[in-house]
Order: structure tokens, then C-alpha cells, then sequence
């Protein structure tokens, strides 16, 4: 029958246990720091479920987890790195260093290979040898060491614009230089910020506030810079080792 | 005791040539080895107390605590070994969360009460397992008011106005007999308590113990439990004055 | 699962869930809507007025998709008054249910409408045609339709009566649409009436705060109510 | 020709509609129409219409316009707000503003509300819920002020305030605990204000910027950009690239003369680079 | 989110029972064959409640839901409770299948009653009947057979106050003011207009306006809600829960709408 919609076909109507929550979250390496964001807003479908949901967490001293796509999935894993982070301290007396805690999620995610967490994450840190490292995560457990990475709803439009920025792709370094493999603190913190208001300008599913977790390592030279930002708090207990701030920011509510 | 030496008490299974359990009885031994424990049904509520006796200084004050709650309105005194009665409370919580489960309503007393008798008894058929060393009492305010149950090492239980159990239980059991039960308040009845554990501790002369009381009633909305500190140490100062008008009168 | 035509209905569709109702006595007839108009369970409209003006007395009411009754009721409103023109007279309430009947009939594939007409004429007087979903035609003393209509033919079965007069009429009416309102979730609102006689077409608005009342049950999930404490006789056990 | 003996029911020929939902099934969706998540809005005051809506476009959960113009001309004293698709709402109003233009020249008369509502509801209807447009339409004319909805399939409603769109819940909520009769022009236009900051707030499909228009008997108000609670932010860094940063493979200048005057007439929207 | 529960955690199609008017019962088919059976059971809620909402207020947690139980679009039980007190700070308020609501209440009792017998001094607060209830939900949504309901739970425990959400996914959010079901579109907006930057100095009357004014305006437009409710405030005192009240409604302006276009008569 024309002009009706076409139902006529048995529909399968079955419970889905998925849904997507919206957000964005990135995550950039530097030299001797790591810097991971995330917006707060959780979403599904055209509505606003909470205007303040961290995506962000901090795992250890030295390693901070952002994750997305669907929140119960995501909420559950974060909970059980850490409990699986929590029984090494006890086995081992130390955290667990970044790069095993990598290993440690993508096993965690493909044990879950036929019914996957439908999360996407990205661990920021600081290695064992004191450099900055970003790790990003496919839902079932392919992952790589990165200087950059965004994923999530708005992934498509942030990291075109990191790769220019960050990776400098597209650009032509002026005769006799050659633009820095790692960029500073005072450089990358802009660039978050601005990935993020730009999302939310054009993704309707990015806003509300925006978490962006610092790591500095042992000794960092951005320790100066970093305690005059607005609206900066630290979470570490000590000046000793690794040191870790978040920095919280309004983004628009539209 | 007759049956030492006649192998008739080395194990539940085995009845002596007499009809008896010895092992049953053992455990009822055992029970007598213990602090007293009594409760009391007045009209609205239930009263439990209980001697703990303190077999060391070092102990925690409140610790080891032998009266338990079994739901909401449901508490349990046990007299005999300590840790049958810890056992015996927690298969009383699992069978009212069972009934919970079943019928979605609160359990009255006697189906747990029943329920404890029938578990209690199988522990005297095997000559695998010893008996429960421990009576136990059991008090509720449920939909037929307030109710009062022993369950005896032999798995037998049945319903009281007024219970006692352990070491002093008969000294108890004549001062329970001269209260008028029927008429008492809760208040009341918790003063006679505290009354009655002191005095069958004054009469056998024990080491230290501690009152540990609680209570069923419209003042704790029918739940059980302990009695307020400030409600303990008033019964106490009352029971602790018996003596000394004794001691005057002397 | 078997018994829904998904066919019927259009995605995203205005649907007039709907109870309405119409019923002639002596000297008209009596019909009645809810005001309810939902999009899945959102009240798009809460305040819809399904009674709609065909000619100068006769009025039907409206139930299924809201485009579509509309659509036939424009047709309809368009094609008596070229009919009046051209025969110099009013319609006659048959004339008028006989051209929503064709049609609904004729396009009973494209259209999900429940209409109901009603009104007077020279001829017969009061009249009430019912033209359920397959586009048939239904002469009847009284008729409902719409999805609250199911709650209430029992009462309306009960409770009918001939000769009635046109408060009774009205009360009826009322009474029954309050009914299917408050059991159904696709009703409610207020209920509009006509009263179509000879001489005049009389509105009768009853506000959705002042819908006549019935039982209004007290209905407690959990653990029945205690009654009192009945403590019964203890009978001894008869031994031997 | 075609052949005497095929059947040709008369009306509209869906047959492509088959042929696009084969293609679909294939792999070979259509493509992504611009929708106006949108939250618009009307309410009827003392003296007339005030109509109101988001600036909202949206391709999937892409913004696509920040500030488009969703309360569309019919004629002077009629305006209609579009939902949906934004091509068809488009379209439909501009199809039936022509028409309304033609029809008043011909009657010699100021075309009335419900003639711009009935040719949008045949319309609507004739196409069977395929031209998607949700709209809000408002007006005064001879015989007073009037205030229409009018469903994508072809159903109308007539209200004294109203709401479409994917806010119009939230918006719908606003009326619901503050419209009344009779308002006066601020209040009513405070309210619309309202109903379409909610939409906004808390609808992802709405955003950005407020527009309104007030009709009244004699006079037409567009206040387009009302109010503007989005502006974007200050970016924190500079994003002008050195000169060569693209590479090239070749060079060639040269050289276009054109003697130009321009003379700019009125403003127009700028638009929006970022 | 979407407000038939029909439709919860299922695949978007408008085209399904779209006028959502029949409860579409169909029992799940584990006896096809050897393979078919136990994989997967699929179910719908049945007998449903529809929105929730709470605030929270200078002194707690305001929280209200309606009386109905529907059955597909019959308004079949017209004095349900909605709003569960657990324990004694905390109130729990549900949407979506009562079947599955009143398990949980089962739940939630027999938690309570472990916690209470061990008389140990500590109970349970809001926070930790939450963290519960996430926990049960994502698990039974993990084995895909979710407890069809989306849940608010609000409490105040040692002077802080708790408001969040848990639905049939096991996702969970908080903020100062939710809303399950159709009131997540529709009092949403009001209730954060009127208490967001308010949460510690509105009174418990300026909530009960704020409260009632949103249960009013969904009724006005959820045609799967009922115009009688309950309130149940959670403060420092403690948990109350009202009995039903009646909402307060305005029809008058639409006595002279006449038809829906030209029509005037």
C-alpha cells in the first residue's frame, strides 16, 4: 500500500540493553604531562538526563580513565578497574604503572567480546620513565599508545582539528624549521578548552561543563603554570610524586 | 550420672536401654552451665534479659552478645553454648526471610518457632552431629500479639507467659510465677527483669556479668529492640537497691 | 499481538483516541465528545472540539486519525452545501451519513476513520448513523464509538431507556462519556455536547474538573487491612 | 503513451517511495534532510498573535545552522512558524505565501487565517505525511486573531497557545503553568520568551537564539533574535596560520581587474564562520 | 526519554502501536527448540505507572508520583503507591512495570531486615539503597532480563542530601531536580527554571507549589496519568508520605472553541 509506512513484515521487537549517553571526552600526551577531558553532560535521545556526570576519573596517581558512549557500561567498567587496580596495590604494595593498566583494560574488554561494554576509553598518564602517555580504546579492547586522541559523540569534529593542531597535519613548517613533537602545557590546555567549546557550538549532544584532569610528572617544569588557572584544584595528597589537578569549566547549555 | 561408663551417651543416635537420649541430656547440661536468660510477656510487649556472665576483664564492654534480633519483630535469648546460639539465630533469620519470601508478609513467631524445633530436633538423630547446646527464647509482638517461645536442646518448644533458662532458671522461674503478668507495663516489666537476672546472680554468687535487655513493644513500634541506655541503668539502680534494703534489713 | 492492524495507522500520526457518542430522543438527538487528541500518549490537544458542524443540523463526531476525519468532514461540510444549494433544502441527516459512508467505504484503505452522525431533519426527525472503521452504515437509537467506547456498552446496555427526554438524554450521555473517560488513558479532557432539535443546535460544555463522579476505588497494594484483632475461641482437640 | 490497459489510479504516484526504500534496504540511504529539531511556539494575547521559535537547525545531532529563521512569511499580517523538515517547511510556506499573494490579489481583499491554514492542511494531507512539516501558523485578519497547529498529515488544531516541534513539551509545560486570557503584549511576549528559552534549555533539538513576532490588527512585529542567551565564547587561542602553510606544487598570479561599486542595502544576516 | 514503557530500552519505531493501546502481551517463547530456549528472554511491562518526579529543597528530598496503574491505555488501578519509603531516610518512587516495582520493594525489604538484625548501629542510607538498586538493574539488564522500571531514589542521611536515578539499563545520573518517564520532556524544564541556584533555600511550601504546579501540567498532557497523587518529603525528621491529593485543574478557557478550522458553531 502506498503512502503508509511499511510494517506489513513481521518486527522483532526485542529488549535492547544498549543505549548511547552522548558526550565527548579527549585526551592529549605531553612531554612530561597528560591531559584528559571530558564534557559532563549525559543525554539520550533529544533530552538532558543530567547536566553534571564526571566521564573522567582518576584511577592512581599517575593515571587518569575517560570514558563514553554508554554510561551504565561505562560507570561499571571504570568500577572494576579499580577494584582490579585496588587488589594489585594490596598484592603488590604499589600502583599499577600505566602501560598495565592499558594491558589490564583491553583484556577486560574483550573477555566481554560477545556482549561488549559499548564504551570507548582513553587512559592519560605518566609512564614508568616519567613521559606522558595517552592510550585509546576500541569497545572491545584494540588499543594503541597516542600522542592524541577524542573520541565519542563529537569525535568526528574534535579530532580533525587535534590532528592539525597537535600532529600539525596539513601544515607546512616554515623553511628551515620543524615544528616541536611535543607541544607544552600552556598550548595544549587552550587547545582542549577550545575543541570543547567548538564541539558544543556544533554537536548538540556536547556541554554543560567540561572536566579537564592534568598528570604532571615527577618534577614537571608546568607546575609553575599550572597553579595560576582559573578554577584549578588539586587531588593529590602530596607534592612527593606524580602530581594531578582538574580544572572545571562552564560550557554553554543550549 | 548413670550413664557414664554404660556407652549409651557417645552418640544422639543411640537410645539407652531406658528410652533416654543421653546426649540430649548433655546439652541440657550444658545449658544449665550457663548465664541465665529470661523474658517476660506482659500485655503489649515482651521483655528478654539476659545474665552474660563475663569470664574475663579484658572483654570489650557489649561484646559477645547473646540476645539477636531475627526480624524486625522477632528477638532471640539463648542460654547454653554461646556460639550454638549465634548458629541457631542466624538459621532463625534465614527461615523468617524464607516465610518473608513465600507468604510477602512478616512471620508469625510460631512458624519460626516451629521451624527452629524441627531443625533443632535433627541435630538429635545422627551420630554424626552433637545437639544444640543451648535453650532458647524467643520473643515477637506479631498479628496475634505478643508471643513467647523456649525451644530446648530436644528440638521441643512451647509457649510461655514468662521463660527462663540457664543457670538460675528455677530461682527465676518462682519470681516470674509471683508476677502478675497480665497486668504489667512494658516499663514495668523491664524493671522486674533487671530485677530477676540480679537476683539469681546475687544467688549464685558468679563472677562479674552484664544486664543485656531488649525489648517488643508500642514504644519500639513492635521491633525489637535493646532496651534504651538510659531505661537499662534506671532497672539496674532498681535491682542493684533490692540488695541493699536486704543488706539494711539484715 | 495478532490483533492490531498495524496498517491503519501512519507514523508520527494525530490520533483522536477518543469516546464519543450520540443518542436521539423525541425531539433530537443528543451527541457528545471527549477533548482528548494524543501523539502516543502525549495530549497534543486537550481541549479538541470532535463534534463538527456538516450542515445546520446535523453534526458528526470525529474518531481515529485526526487528518483524515477532518479531511472527510471538510468534504463532507463542502459537498451539503452545494447539496442545499442546488436542491433548495437542507440535507436530510440519511443524505449526509450516506456521503461520509461512500466515502469511507471507497477509501477504506487509505483512511482510519470512526465517524458517528447525527442530527434532525424534516423527515424523520432525530436520527443517529454509526459508520465504524470498514466505512459500513448503521441506523441507531444510540450510538459510541472511539476507543473509550469499549469500557462502557455494558452501561450503556444497562442503562438505555426509550422515550427518554432531552435532560435525560443529556445525563446519559454525560454519564457515560465521564465513564469511558476515566478508564481510558486515550480520553479525557472535557466533555462538549449538542443538542440538535428542530429549532436550535444548543452547546453544553462540562469542564474537565467537573465531570460527574462514580466509584472511585480505594484499592491498597501490599498486605491486606487489618480488621480489628479477632482472636478466636480456642476449641479443645476432641481426644479418642 | 501509456498503454489503454494499465490501470492509472488517479491522484499521486508513490511508486518512487518503493524504489527508495529498495535502494535504502540495499545500502543506499537517502540523503540527510536538514531538520529543525525546533522548538516553536504562539499564544494569543489581548490584541493579537505572538508567535516564537528557537534558531536551531540540525542534521542529526549536527548543529547545521546556529541561527536560522524559522517564523516564515504568508502574508502581512500572517506568519508561520515550520518544524520538521527544514526543506519542506520551507517550501510548503513558500508555496502557500504565493498563493495567499495570488489569492488576495484576486479577491482584492486581506486574505483571512484560514485560508492559509486550509490550503496547508490540503496540501499536508494530499501528500500523505511525506512533506514533513509541523506547523505553527498565526495571524489576524478581518475577523480577529487566530492561531493555528497543523500536523505534517494533514490535521489541524485551533488553540489559544500552542506549541510544535521536538520542545514543544518543554515549551508546552511553560504555557501550561502560565498562559491566561487576555494578556497583555509584554506578558504575552515574556511568556513566549519562556516557552522557547525551555525548549532551548532542555531540549537537545533546540538552541541558540530567540526570535518573535507579534501580529496585531494593523501592525507586524518580527523580532528576530530577541534575545540571544548563546553567544559563543572567546576562543582561548589564535587560529591564524603563517602564510605558506599550505603547500602548493605550482605558482601562477594573476591578474583580475573588475571596476566594482558596491552599494550595500539594508543588513542581512552575517554569517557565521565558525 | 521516551514515556511508554512499551518502548523502553527497545529499538525506536513509531510505526509499533504508536497510539500505545493495547498492552501487547507476548509470552516469551522458550519451548521453539533446544537452542531458542533460556538464550534469551524477552518481556514488556504489563500494568504500568507512569512519571516521577523530584526536587531537592532547603530541608531534603520532595518527591511525587500519581496513583494509576494503567494496562496499555486502561486506566485499571486508580489507588496504587508509587513512592516506597526503605528504611528511614530514604524514599523510592517508581515508573514502569508495578510487577517489577513491588519485587524490588520485596528486595529492598529483605535488605533492610539483614541490615537491621545485625543490629550493628549502621543502616542504610539513600546513597548506599541506590548503589543497590543500580547494581540489581545492570545485572538483570546484563543477563537481558531487566526490571522494566526507571526509578528515582531521594533521601537525607547524616545531613547530606541524595537524589538520583536508576532505570531498566542500570544508568544512573543525579541532579538537583529529575524526573522519570514523560516528566523527564515535561516538568523537567519547569522543575529546573524553578529550583536550580534554589536548592538550599527553597521552603517546603514554595517545593509543594513547585511539586504540584508540574503534576498539574503533566496530567494536563500524559494521557497515562491520573489527577490524584502523593507527596513524600525526606528530611532530617525523617520520611512522610501523603495521603492521595487531589490536583486542582482548569478547563474554562475552551468552553467557546468551536471545530478546528473555519467552523463557528
Amino acid at each position: 500500500m502506498p503512502g503508509m509506512v511499511s510494517t506489513s513484515q513481521p518486527t522483532q521487537q526485542s529488549f535492547n540493553p544498549y543505549t548511547e549517553n552522548g558526550g565527548t571526552i579527549l585526551a592529549i600526551a605531553g612531554a612530561d604531562f597528560s591531559v584528559i577531558a571530558g564534557d559532563t553532560r549525559q543525554s539520550e535521545g533529544y533530552s538532558i538526563q543530567t547536566r553534571y556526570a564526571p566521564k573522567v576519573f582518576r584511577l592512581t596517581d599517575k593515571a587518569v580513565l575517560a570514558v563514553n558512549g554508554f554510561a551504565a557500561d561505562g560507570n561499571m567498567f571504570v568500577k572494576k578497574v579499580r577494584q582490579r587496580l585496588e587488589w594489585y596495590r594490596h598484592a603488590h604494595a604499589k600502583d599499577m604503572p600505566i602501560r598495565a593498566i592499558a594491558r589490564l583494560i583491553q583484556t577486560m574488554l574483550y573477555a566481554r567480546r560477545f556482549f561488549p561494554y559499548y564504551v570507548y576509553n582513553i587512559l592519560g598518564g605518566i609512564e614508568e620513565d616519567g613521559t606522558g602517555a595517552v592510550y585509546s580504546f576500541d569497545p572491545v579492547g584494540s588499543y594503541e599508545r597516542e600522542a592524541c586522541r577524542a573520541a565519542g559523540a563529537a569525535q568526528s569534529l574534535v579530532q580533525p582539528f587535534l590532528d592539525n593542531q597537535i600532529y600539525f597535519k596539513n601544515q607546512t613548517p616554515a623553511p628551515g624549521t620543524s615544528f616541536p613533537k611535543h607541544l607544552p602545557l600552556s598550548t595544549v590546555l587552550p587547545l582542549v578548552i577550545d575543541s570543547f567549546t567548538s564541539a558544543t557550538e556544533r554537536h548538540i549532544e556536547v556541554g554543560d561543563g567540561l572536566e579537564i584532569y592534568v598528570v604532571l610528572a615527577k618534577g614537571s617544569t608546568s607546575l609553575q603554570g599550572i597553579t595560576s588557572i582559573r578554577g584549578v584544584q588539586e587531588l593529590t595528597a602530596t607534592s612527593e610524586g606524580e602530581r594531578v589537578f582538574v580544572i572545571r569549566r562552564d560550557l554553554k547549555k543550549d | 550420672m548413670t550413664s557414664i561408663g554404660t556407652g549409651y551417651d557417645l552418640s544422639a543416635s543411640t537410645y539407652s536401654p531406658d528410652g533416654r537420649i543421653f546426649q540430649v541430656e548433655y546439652a541440657n547440661k550444658a545449658v544449665e552451665n550457663s548465664g541465665t536468660a529470661i523474658g517476660l510477656k506482659v500485655k503489649d510487649g515482651i521483655v528478654l534479659a539476659v545474665e552474660k556472665l563475663v569470664h574475663s576483664k579484658l572483654l570489650v564492654p557489649g561484646a559477645n552478645r547473646r540476645i539477636q534480633t531475627i526480624d524486625r519483630h522477632i528477638g532471640l535469648a539463648t542460654a547454653g553454648l554461646l556460639a550454638d546460639g549465634r548458629h541457631l539465630s542466624n538459621r532463625a533469620r534465614d527461615e523468617a526471610a524464607n516465610y518473608r519470601e513465600t507468604y510477602n508478609a512478616p512471620p508469625p513467631l510460631k512458624a519460626v518457632a516451629d521451624r527452629l524445633g524441627l531443625y533443632v530436633q535433627a541435630y538429635t538423630l545422627y551420630s554424626s552431629v552433637r545437639p544444640f547446646g543451648i535453650s532458647t527464647i524467643l520473643g515477637t509482638v506479631d498479628e496475634d500479639g505478643p508471643g513467647l517461645f523456649v525451644v530446648e536442646p530436644s528440638g521441643i518448644f512451647y509457649g510461655y507467659n514468662g521463660a527462663a533458662v540457664g543457670k538460675g532458671k528455677q530461682l527465676a522461674k518462682t519470681e516470674l510465677e509471683k508476677l502478675d503478668l497480665s497486668q504489667l507495663s512494658l516499663r514495668e516489666a523491664v524493671i522486674e527483669a533487671a530485677r530477676i537476672i540480679y537476683l539469681v546472680h546475687e544467688d549464685t554468687r558468679e563472677k562479674e556479668f552484664e544486664l543485656e535487655m531488649s525489648w517488643i513493644g508500642p514504644e519500639t513500634n513492635n521491633t525489637h529492640l535493646p532496651v534504651p541506655q538510659d531505661l537499662l541503668e534506671e532497672a539496674e539502680t532498681k535491682a542493684k537497691e533490692q540488695f541493699e534494703f536486704e543488706d539494711d534489713a539484715a | 499481538m495478532d490483533h492490531i492492524d498495524f496498517n491503519r495507522l501512519k507514523t508520527g500520526e494525530v490520533n483522536l483516541g477518543t469516546s464519543i457518542m450520540a443518542v436521539q430522543f423525541d425531539g433530537g438527538v443528543v451527541i457528545g465528545a471527549d477533548s482528548r487528541t494524543t501523539t502516543g500518549s502525549y495530549i497534543a490537544n486537550r481541549v479538541t472540539d470532535k463534534l463538527t458542524h456538516v450542515h445546520d443540523r446535523i453534526y458528526c463526531c470525529r474518531s481515529g486519525s485526526a487528518a483524515d476525519t477532518q479531511a472527510v468532514a471538510d468534504i463532507v461540510h463542502y459537498s451539503l452545501q452545494m447539496y442545499s444549494q442546488a436542491a433548495g433544502k437542507p440535507p436530510s441527516v440519511h443524505t449526509a451519513a450516506a456521503i461520509f459512508q461512500k466515502l469511507c467505504y471507497e477509501n477504506k484503505d487509505a483512511l482510519s476513520a470512526g465517524i458517528i452522525v447525527a442530527g434532525w431533519d424534516d423527515s424523520v426527525g432525530p436520527s443517529v448513523y454509526n459508520i465504524p472503521l470498514g466505512g459500513g452504515l448503521f441506523r441507531q437509537p444510540w450510538a459510541i464509538g472511539g476507543s473509550g467506547s469499549t469500557y462502557v456498552y455494558g452501561y450503556c446496555d444497562a442503562t438505555y431507556k426509550e422515550g427518554w427526554g432531552r435532560d435525560e438524554t443529556v445525563n446519559f450521555v454525560k454519564n457515560t462519556l465521564s465513564l469511558a473517560m476515566s478508564r481510558d488513558g486515550s480520553s479525557g479532557g472535557v466533555i462538549r455536547m449538542c443538542v440538535i432539535t428542530k429549532d436550535n443546535v444548543e452547546r453544553l460544555f462540562v469542564p474537565g474538573n467537573e465531570l460527574p463522579k462514580f466509584w472511585e476505588g480505594h484499592e491498597v497494594l501490599g498486605a491486606a487491612p487489618k480488621l480489628g484483632k479477632v482472636v478466636p475461641d480456642v476449641v479443645p482437640m476432641a481426644v479418642e | 503513451m501509456a498503454a489503454p490497459n494499465v490501470y492509472r489510479p488517479t491522484g499521486f504516484d508513490f511508486t518512487n517511495e518503493l524504489r527508495n526504500n529498495f535502494l535504502t534496504q540495499k545500502g543506499l540511504p537517502l540523503p540527510k534532510a536538514t531538520s529543525t529539531g525546533t522548538t516553536i511556539v504562539g499564544c494569543l494575547f489581548k490584541d493579537g498573535i505572538v508567535l516564537g521559535a528557537d534558531t536551531r537547525a540540525t542534521e542529526g545531532p549536527i548543529v547545521a545552522d546556529k541561527n536560522c529563521e524559522k517564523i516564515h512569511y504568508i502574508t502581512e499580517s500572517i506568519r508561520c512558524c515550520g518544524a520538521g523538515t527544514a526543506a519542506d517547511t520551507e517550501f510548503t510556506t513558500a508555496l502557500i505565501s504565493s498563493n495567499m499573494e495570488l489569492h488576495a490579489l484576486q479577491t482584492g481583499r486581506k486574505p483571512r487565517v484560514v485560508t492559509a491554514m486550509t490550503m496547508l492542511k490540503q496540501m499536508l494531507f494530499r501528500y500523505q505525511g511525506h512533506v514533513g512539516a509541523a506547523l505553527v501558523l498565526g495571524g489576524v485578519d478581518a475577523t480577529g486573531p487566530h492561531l493555528f497547529t497543523i500536523h505534517p498529515h494533514g490535521s489541524t488544531d485551533k488553540l489559544p497557545y500552542v506549541t510544535m516541534g521536538s520542545g514543544s513539551l518543554a515549551a508546552m509545560a511553560v504555557f501550561e503553568s502560565g498562559w491566561k486570557p487576555n494578556m497583555e503584549r509584554e506578558e504575552a511576549l515574556r511568556l513566549v520568551k519562556a516557552a522557547i528559552a525551555a525548549g532551548i534549555f532542555n531540549d537537545l533539538g533546540s538552541g541558540s537564539n530567540i526570535d518573535a513576532c507579534i501580529i496585531t490588527e494593523n501592525n507586524t512585529e518580527m523580532l528576530r533574535n530577541v534575545e540571544m542567551p548563546n553567544q559563543r565564547v572567546q576562543k582561548e587561542r589564535d587560529y591564524k596560520f603563517r602564510r605558506g602553510t599550505t603547500a602548493w606544487k605550482k605558482e601562477d598570479v594573476r591578474k583580475f581587474v573588475v571596476d566594482e561599486q558596491t552599494t550595500l542595502i539594508g543588513g542581512g544576516d552575517e554569517m557565521d564562520t565558525s | 526519554m521516551d514515556h511508554f514503557p512499551t518502548n523502553w530500552g527497545r529499538p525506536r519505531n513509531d510505526a509499533i502501536d504508536a497510539y500505545g493501546t493495547y498492552p501487547i502481551h507476548s509470552r516469551p517463547k522458550n519451548d521453539q527448540d533446544a537452542f531458542s530456549a533460556g538464550v534469551q528472554r524477552t518481556q514488556q511491562p504489563i500494568v504500568t505507572g507512569t512519571s516521577v518526579l523530584a526536587i531537592k529543597y532547603k530541608d531534603g528530598i520532595m518527591m511525587a508520583a500519581d496513583n494509576l496503574a494503567s494496562y496499555g491505555s486502561l486506566a485499571r488501578f486508580k489507588d496504587v503507591r508509587r513512592l516506597h519509603p526503605v528504611g528511614d531516610h530514604t524514599v523510592i518512587g517508581a515508573g514502569g512495570d508495578m510487577s517489577d516495582f513491588q519485587y524490588l520493594q520485596t528486595i529492598l525489604d529483605e535488605l533492610t531486615i539483614s541490615e537491621f538484625t545485625a543490629q550493628d548501629g549502621h543502616s542504610l542510607g539513600p546513597a548506599e539503597i541506590h548503589e543497590y538498586l543500580a547494581q540489581v538493574m545492570y545485572a538483570r539488564r546484563s543477563k537481558m532480563n531487566p526490571l522494566w522500571n526507571s526509578i528515582l531514589v531521594g533521601g537525607v542521611k547524616d545531613g547530606k542530601k541524595f537524589l538520583s536515578y536508576v532505570d531498566l539499563l542500570g544508568t544512573t545520573y543525579s541532579a538537583s531536580t529529575l524526573a522519570t518517564g514523560y516528566g523527564g520532556h515535561i516538568a523537567q524544564p519547569l522543575l529546573r527554571e524553578a529550583v536550580e541556584g534554589r536548592e538550599d533555600t527553597l521552603t517546603e511550601e514554595q517545593a509543594l507549589a513547585i511539586i504540584e504546579n508540574s503534576m498539574r501540567v503533566l496530567f494536563y498532557r500524559d494521557a497515562r496519568s491520573l489527577n490524584k497523587y502523593q507527596v513524600a518529603t525526606i528530611t532530617a525528621a525523617g520520611v512522610s508520605i501523603s495521603e492521595s491529593k487531589h490536583l486542582e485543574t482548569s478547563w474554562s478557557f475552551a468552553e467557546g472553541i468551536r471545530g478546528y478550522g473555519a467552523q463557528t458553531q
